[in-house]
């Protein structure tokens, strides 16, 4: 009972630390969007719109170059959730994303 | 401060699900336990269905090392299980057997694992077997049976055995013999209780023979000479060492006969060579003379008995040079004493061997026996290699100059497998060579070595070692030239063709045919003759493949210019007739289309039928492949009326039109049924099939196609011993009762020709030749039925 | 020569995806183009090879000396998810090309059962696979390679043959993943060919 | 622009047929084709993805916003892996048998895509109740997918259905048996053959409502 206990705990706050340190010292910034139009995604990771989970997805469309209709999970809601989003959202230059349905 | 939010967030979680993990396994664990625990006593709970206490692993507590016992367990008071490992066939059977602690009988065989032979070994899984072992006494564990797979069995009974031996030490309380005290009983066993053993090993040269050790054996006075002897038995290459099996044996001083034999450690197979242990064999050596050793028996293992025999023999020639001083022949007086034996008492032997060419021919000495006056006979020494290819086999075999018959045969050396190839060194084998004529030897007319199918290999090297030998002896001392192959082959193709200068191959020409090995065209001069078809032949016995190699001629008008036999693999003698010129002249002349049957010749009616079967082929084949022509039919074999009427009972008279239609192979005849008024109202086939052998039968059918009756003509099909063989399983189960009255041929009445072609009549099992045959040959004649629209058909 | 048995038995034998079932989310997903299934297969084999070692360790060192192995699964996943997510930011931070080829695919690899699965088989059913129910560590990490490059081999076979049927018309209910699926079963078939051999 | 709200009976039905997690969304696939050599083990699968599903689904939703981003994945995972070590240990004290044919993929639920996914996609955005019967529904359309897919490896194959333990009905006789079917690599073909057909079915309705 007790080690349950102490093995949890230490390998708890072992990863917790570890990820969160990390999270700050090995931040990198990227496109603000980017983690919006995550959350967006359905977040399954299955790889059916060929690229490799869907924070990739999420770039991909960022730069343009994936058609939200790849994403087999995803629905007409999220697609138009997903073109709303970057239609007022444009990029540090002012630029808007071309969003391809 | 987000990083404390971040830890606290995922260990409260972490802590939360371990938690809850930790109860429910508190939880749960008492039911896994209990499931895999009964799971764990299934079979013990099998042999003890009443018994609910726990089973309590107590292997640590004995010494397992040398017994077959993998572990132990203790039911309480009731009983106790062992479970054993040991090999039958295969290695690897594991099993578990109990013990209970009040009668100390066996109450239960259950096996865990094991990988015999299926259907053999195997059966020890079975409960029939199991069930003989339900509260089995241990002394008679030896009287278990209920299985063929003697192997197996002997496995579980020496495996048994030492289970009982270990289980009434642990439990019963018995004393064992210690393996010292057992030896000293044995040798007491064949001398005298009490007697003194003392070792005089070193006072012999036992090198050379297979004894290991010399005792002299006192009871107040030396009395008697113990050996111990090792011999290999039928497996000596264990997996780390070599083991030999190992002996005692007592000779008594004064009469120098045994005293008796007991076998201390033998490793053959469980239930073959481990016979040679039983008391009853060993019984056998009780007083026994010394050349009495030869008829021992009583122990299946051949190899084994043998090597046994062999190595007894050793130690009596060890015992009589070393003991009783008399002089043993060495191997250089025994080679003289057999020549003189074959030749003329104490000859004169002078070897001749340098004046001829020995390179071709087996024979490796030639010896000329003088009687003083001049030459009487020439002595060959010969050598071939028989079943032990690793070794060869000496002989000699010596020729009477005047007769030129054989005077007589000798073994120098041998190394074949004991109880069978070694046969041939036996003085019942020598005697048939007493003045044998020559031929027989040429031939092969001999008896074979340790009976008929003793051992082929052997008898067969030295067949071919003798005919080598005539050979020779012709050529060198009758000046008779024996003919080579390629002479011999001219001699019979100018025979077939006399005229003819030229024979060209033509084989790669035409399409080829399976009998047919070559076939050339002979010319004389620019000038066509005929072929000559190099026909190798299916021949005629039915228990194995033989074959009939023959060279037929054909003219260019198409008659026979002969057969010439050039080589068969027949039952001896079967197919002698056909090699002489004789037989030959029969086919001369005959158109090869033409219907010919050459009647029985001299007794070989099967291997004739053969022949002329193989020579019909050849014929369709050179008329339709290599001219290009259809093959003219043979004529129609007519049938009595009556076996007509039986396959067509409403019709009253009939009349052959197979004329009108094709040539069917299997057909011999095709007639219409006619009723009273003569309107024809059906059709009777009288065909063949070659079943075991040949089935002849006639089969009606009325004009819409669906059969009459079937009526067997002419069979011997012989169902009933289908029943009882052996060699080819599965037996036939009598079920369809026997042929030609077997219900399997009900099928082929009162049913139409095309259903008979779309279903598939099964075969019967075991008598597969007949139905299968007989079943093809009907197919065929429903097909042609419908094919040549007989009476408007199909 | 044990070694050898081990590590083609794990790649040919018991192929982790077409005969064990493991990983086939990201297998069918990610097998479009040969490219992105190789930057799989080695992210993948570079996952499967460190979390078995650490999962191995923890099994051997912590839970089985304190018998309470039921923590097995739960240790592990937990283990292997910040793992890949570790792994992830300091490929992010680092080097930003090998990221664009290897660490995009990182997240997709905590959902893999293969990860799970090879961990979980090389502990808790280690007599299923070893025939010893204490493999020594070498044994594992020679497993857990075999494996990952069996999945890695399928996974870009897989995607060699995908991209060149995309040349050729297909019906369209066949497109995609039902035509992937077929391809799979014959690449299985052709797999069971193996068995004979270790 | 709000869409209208989901209404409870579509969230539920969703994952029957439109969003069918094993026929559409290709979710969860190892076991799909894993356990469904019979309908047995294909239940005894589904029952256990919808209890996990759901209790995962209403866990994640309860804790979801007090979730900090970086450590999301590890705690949603840690939730599912305790309920699914919960559910191993009362199977293989209730129902061994079951638990035995299953084995590993018991232990693989929790590496489940479709359970991190609708824990991600679903259970993270959305209310407790919303969440639970989205799970549930989700799990049933799953349990659904693998029975057919077991429906048609089991009959074909091995010629037979077993619906629990010994309640066996067999149909086919042995000689017209296709057995690869029951065999690894039948599982690609029966699911593949099974999926394209499904397709034709979504294809055929959306080009008739096109044409509507």
């Amino acid at each position: 009972m007790v080690v349950v206990i102490i093995l949890s705990v230490v390998v708890s706050v072992a990863l917790a630390a570890l990820l969160s340190f990390a999270s700050v010292a090995l931040y990198v910034e990227e496109d603000p969007r980017l983690q919006d139009v995550v959350d967006l995604l359905p977040n399954q990771n299955c790889g059916l719109c060929g690229n490799p989970g869907c924070k990739a997805m999420a770039q991909a469309i960022l730069d343009e170059d994936a058609k939200l209709s790849q994403c087999k999970p995803g629905t007409l809601e999220m697609r138009e959730d997903i073109r709303d989003f970057l239609l007022d959202h444009p990029d540090e230059s002012g630029e808007f994303v071309k969003v391809k349905m | 401060m987000k990083h404390v939010k971040i830890i606290f967030t995922l260990t409260l979680i972490v802590l939360v699900a371990s938690m809850m993990i930790y109860f429910v396994e508190g939880f749960t664990t008492p039911y896994i336990d209990a499931y895999n625990e009964r799971q764990a006593n299934l079979a013990k709970l099998d042999i003890l269905p009443d018994y609910d206490g726990s089973f309590e692993d107590v292997s640590e507590d004995y010494d397992l090392e040398n017994s077959p016992i993998v572990k132990m367990e203790l039911a309480g008071e009731v009983a106790v299980f062992y479970t054993i490992e040991f090999g039958g066939y295969n290695p690897g059977i594991t099993v578990l057997v109990g013990f209970d602690l009040v009668s100390n009988n066996i109450i239960g065989f259950r096996v865990i694992e094991q990988n015999e032979t299926a259907g053999l070994g195997s059966v020890i899984t079975e409960e029939d077997f199991q069930t003989q072992f339900d509260n089995l006494s241990p002394d008679d564990i030896d009287s278990i049976g209920g299985t063929t797979a003697v192997v197996t069995l002997g496995g579980v009974k020496t495996a048994l055995n030492s289970v009982a031996d270990f289980h009434s030490v642990e439990f019963q309380g018995a004393v064992l013999e210690t393996p010292e005290e057992r030896i000293i009983r044995l040798k007491e066993e064949i001398t005298e209780v009490d007697a003194t053993f003392t070792d005089i090993t070193s006072d012999y040269d036992i090198s050379g023979s297979p004894i290991s050790k010399v005792e002299m054996v006192n009871n107040g006075s030396d009395f008697a000479i113990l050996y111990t002897v090792e011999f290999a038995g039928y497996r000596i290459q264990f997996e780390d060492e070599t083991r030999f099996n190992e002996y005692f044996v007592s000779f008594d001083l004064d009469t120098h006969d045994l005293i008796g034999l007991r076998v201390d450690k033998q490793f053959d197979t469980a239930g073959f060579g481990d016979q040679i242990l039983d008391p009853v064999f060993e019984a056998q050596f009780d007083n026994l003379a010394q050349d009495a050793i030869d008829d021992v028996a009583g122990v299946t293992a051949s190899v084994t008995l043998g090597g046994l025999k062999g190595s007894l023999e050793d130690v009596v020639n060890f015992h009589k040079s070393e003991i009783e001083g008399t002089h043993v022949e060495t191997y250089p007086e025994m080679v003289e004493r057999y020549k003189d034996e074959i030749t003329v008492v104490d000859a004169i032997i002078n070897d001749d061997s340098a004046n001829y060419d020995l390179t071709e021919t087996m024979v490796t000495k030639v010896e000329l026996a003088n009687d003083g006056t001049s030459d009487v006979a020439v002595i060959y020494t010969v050598e071939f290699v028989g079943y032990n290819t690793t070794d060869v086999v000496e002989y000699i075999i010596s020729f009477d100059l005047d007769t030129h018959d054989i005077l007589g045969f000798r073994v120098l050396y041998q190394n074949e497998t004991i109880g069978y190839g070694s046969l041939i060194e036996d003085d019942d084998f020598y005697i048939q060579f007493e003045d044998m004529p020559q031929l027989d030897a040429q031939n092969g007319d001999i008896d074979a070595i340790a009976g008929t199918s003793g051992a082929p290999d052997t008898t067969f090297a030295f067949k071919a070692s003798l005919y080598d030998v005539v050979s020779f002896h012709q050529t060198e001392f009758q000046g008779m030239i024996v003919e080579t192959d390629e002479e011999r082959q001219s001699r019979l193709w100018s025979e077939l063709f006399p005229t003819a200068t030229v024979f060209t191959k033509v084989t790669r020409d035409y399409s080829a045919h399976y009998d047919v090995e070559e076939f050339y065209e002979a010319y004389d001069g620019a000038t066509y003759l005929g072929n000559i078809y190099h026909v190798k032949a299916e021949g005629a016995s039915y228990s194995e493949e033989t074959y009939l190699e023959f060279f037929l001629g054909i003219a260019e008008d198409n008659t026979f210019t002969g057969v010439k036999m050039w080589d068969d693999s027949e039952t001896d003698g079967k197919a002698d007739p056909f090699y002489l010129v004789e037989y030959s002249d029969l086919y001369l002349g005959e158109d090869i289309e033409t219907d010919y049957t050459i009647d029985e010749v001299a007794g070989a009616t099967m291997t004739n039928t053969a022949l002329q079967y193989a020579v019909l082929q050849i014929s369709i084949y050179h008329v339709e492949e290599y001219l290009g022509l259809p093959f003219a039919r043979p004529a129609n074999v007519d049938t009595a009326d009556a076996n007509l009427l039986l396959a067509f009972p409403t019709a009253v008279t009939f009349n052959s039109v197979y004329l009108d239609y094709a040539y069917e192979a299997n057909i011999y005849n095709l007639y219409e049924a006619l009723d009273g008024s003569g309107t024809v109202i059906g059709y009777v086939y009288y065909g063949y099939a070659n079943g075991l052998n040949l089935i002849e039968f006639t089969w009606g059918v009325d004009l819409s196609g669906t059969t009459q009756e079937i009526y067997i003509v002419l069979e011997s099909e012989t169902w009933e011993l289908a029943e009882t063989q052996t060699y080819t399983t599965p037996q036939y189960d009598g079920t369809a009762g026997y042929f030609p009255t077997t219900t399997w041929l009900d099928n082929f009445e009162g049913v139409t020709f095309s259903s008979l072609l779309n279903t598939e009549i099964d075969d019967i099992i075991g008598v597969s030749r007949t139905t299968e045959s007989l079943r093809d040959v009907l197919e065929i004649i429903a097909q042609f039925h419908s094919d040549e629209s007989v009476g408007g058909a199909g | 020569m044990e070694y050898i048995a081990i590590a083609f038995g794990a790649i040919f034998v018991n192929n982790v995806i077409l005969n064990q079932f493991y990983g086939l989310c990201p297998f069918l997903g990610v097998s479009t183009k040969k490219s992105s299934a190789l930057s799989m297969g080695m992210a993948v084999t570079f996952v499967i090879t460190l979390s078995t070692m650490i999962a191995f360790a923890i099994y051997n060192y912590v839970l089985v000396p304190n018998e309470i192995t039921y923590l097995s699964t739960i240790v592990f996943i937990l283990v292997i998810a910040s793992f890949v997510q570790l792994v992830e930011m300091f490929i992010k931070r680092f080097s930003a090309s090998l990221y664009s080829a290897l660490g995009v695919y990182l997240p997709l690899i905590t959902t893999n059962c293969a990860v799970l699965g090879v961990a979980i088989d090389i502990t808790v059913n280690s007599n299923k696979i070893f025939e010893t129910d204490t493999p020594t560590f070498m044994m594992v990490t020679i497993y857990a390679l075999g494996i990952s490059l069996g999945y890695a081999l399928v996974i870009f076979l897989f995607s060699a043959i995908r991209e060149e049927m995309d040349a050729y018309p297909i019906k369209r209910n066949w497109k995609g993943i039902p035509i992937a699926l077929i391809t799979a079963f014959i690449m299985a078939m052709i797999f069971v060919g193996f068995g004979g051999i270790v | 622009m709000a869409r209208r709200e989901k209404t409870l009976k579509e969230i539920f039905t969703n994952g029957f047929f439109k969003q069918n997690p094993t026929f559409v969304q290709f979710l969860g696939m190892c076991p799909t084709l894993a356990v469904t050599k019979s309908v047995e083990s294909a239940l005894g699968m589904g029952a256990g993805v919808i209890f996990v599903l759901v209790l995962s689904n209403i866990a994640v939703s309860l804790i979801r916003n007090y979730v900090p981003r970086e450590v999301r994945i590890p705690i949603y995972i840690v939730i599912i892996a305790a309920l699914v070590t919960v559910l191993e240990m009362f199977m293989k004290a209730f129902v061994p048998e079951l638990a035995k044919t299953l084995g590993t993929f018991l232990s693989l639920i929790v590496v489940n895509c479709l359970i991190l996914g609708r824990a991600e996609a679903f259970a993270s955005k959305n209310g407790v109740l919303k969440s639970a019967l989205d799970g549930l529904g989700m799990a049933i359309g799953f349990t659904g997918g693998i029975v057919l897919i077991a429906i048609f490896r089991e009959l074909l194959g091995a010629g037979s259905l077993t619906i629990w333990g010994d309640l066996r009905v067999d149909l086919i006789p042995e000689q017209y048996q296709i057995s690869i079917l029951v065999q690894a690599s039948g599982a690609f073909l029966v699911f593949g053959v099974l999926v394209a057909q499904i397709n034709k079915l979504i294809f055929s309705r959306e080009d008739r409502n096109e044409v509507t």
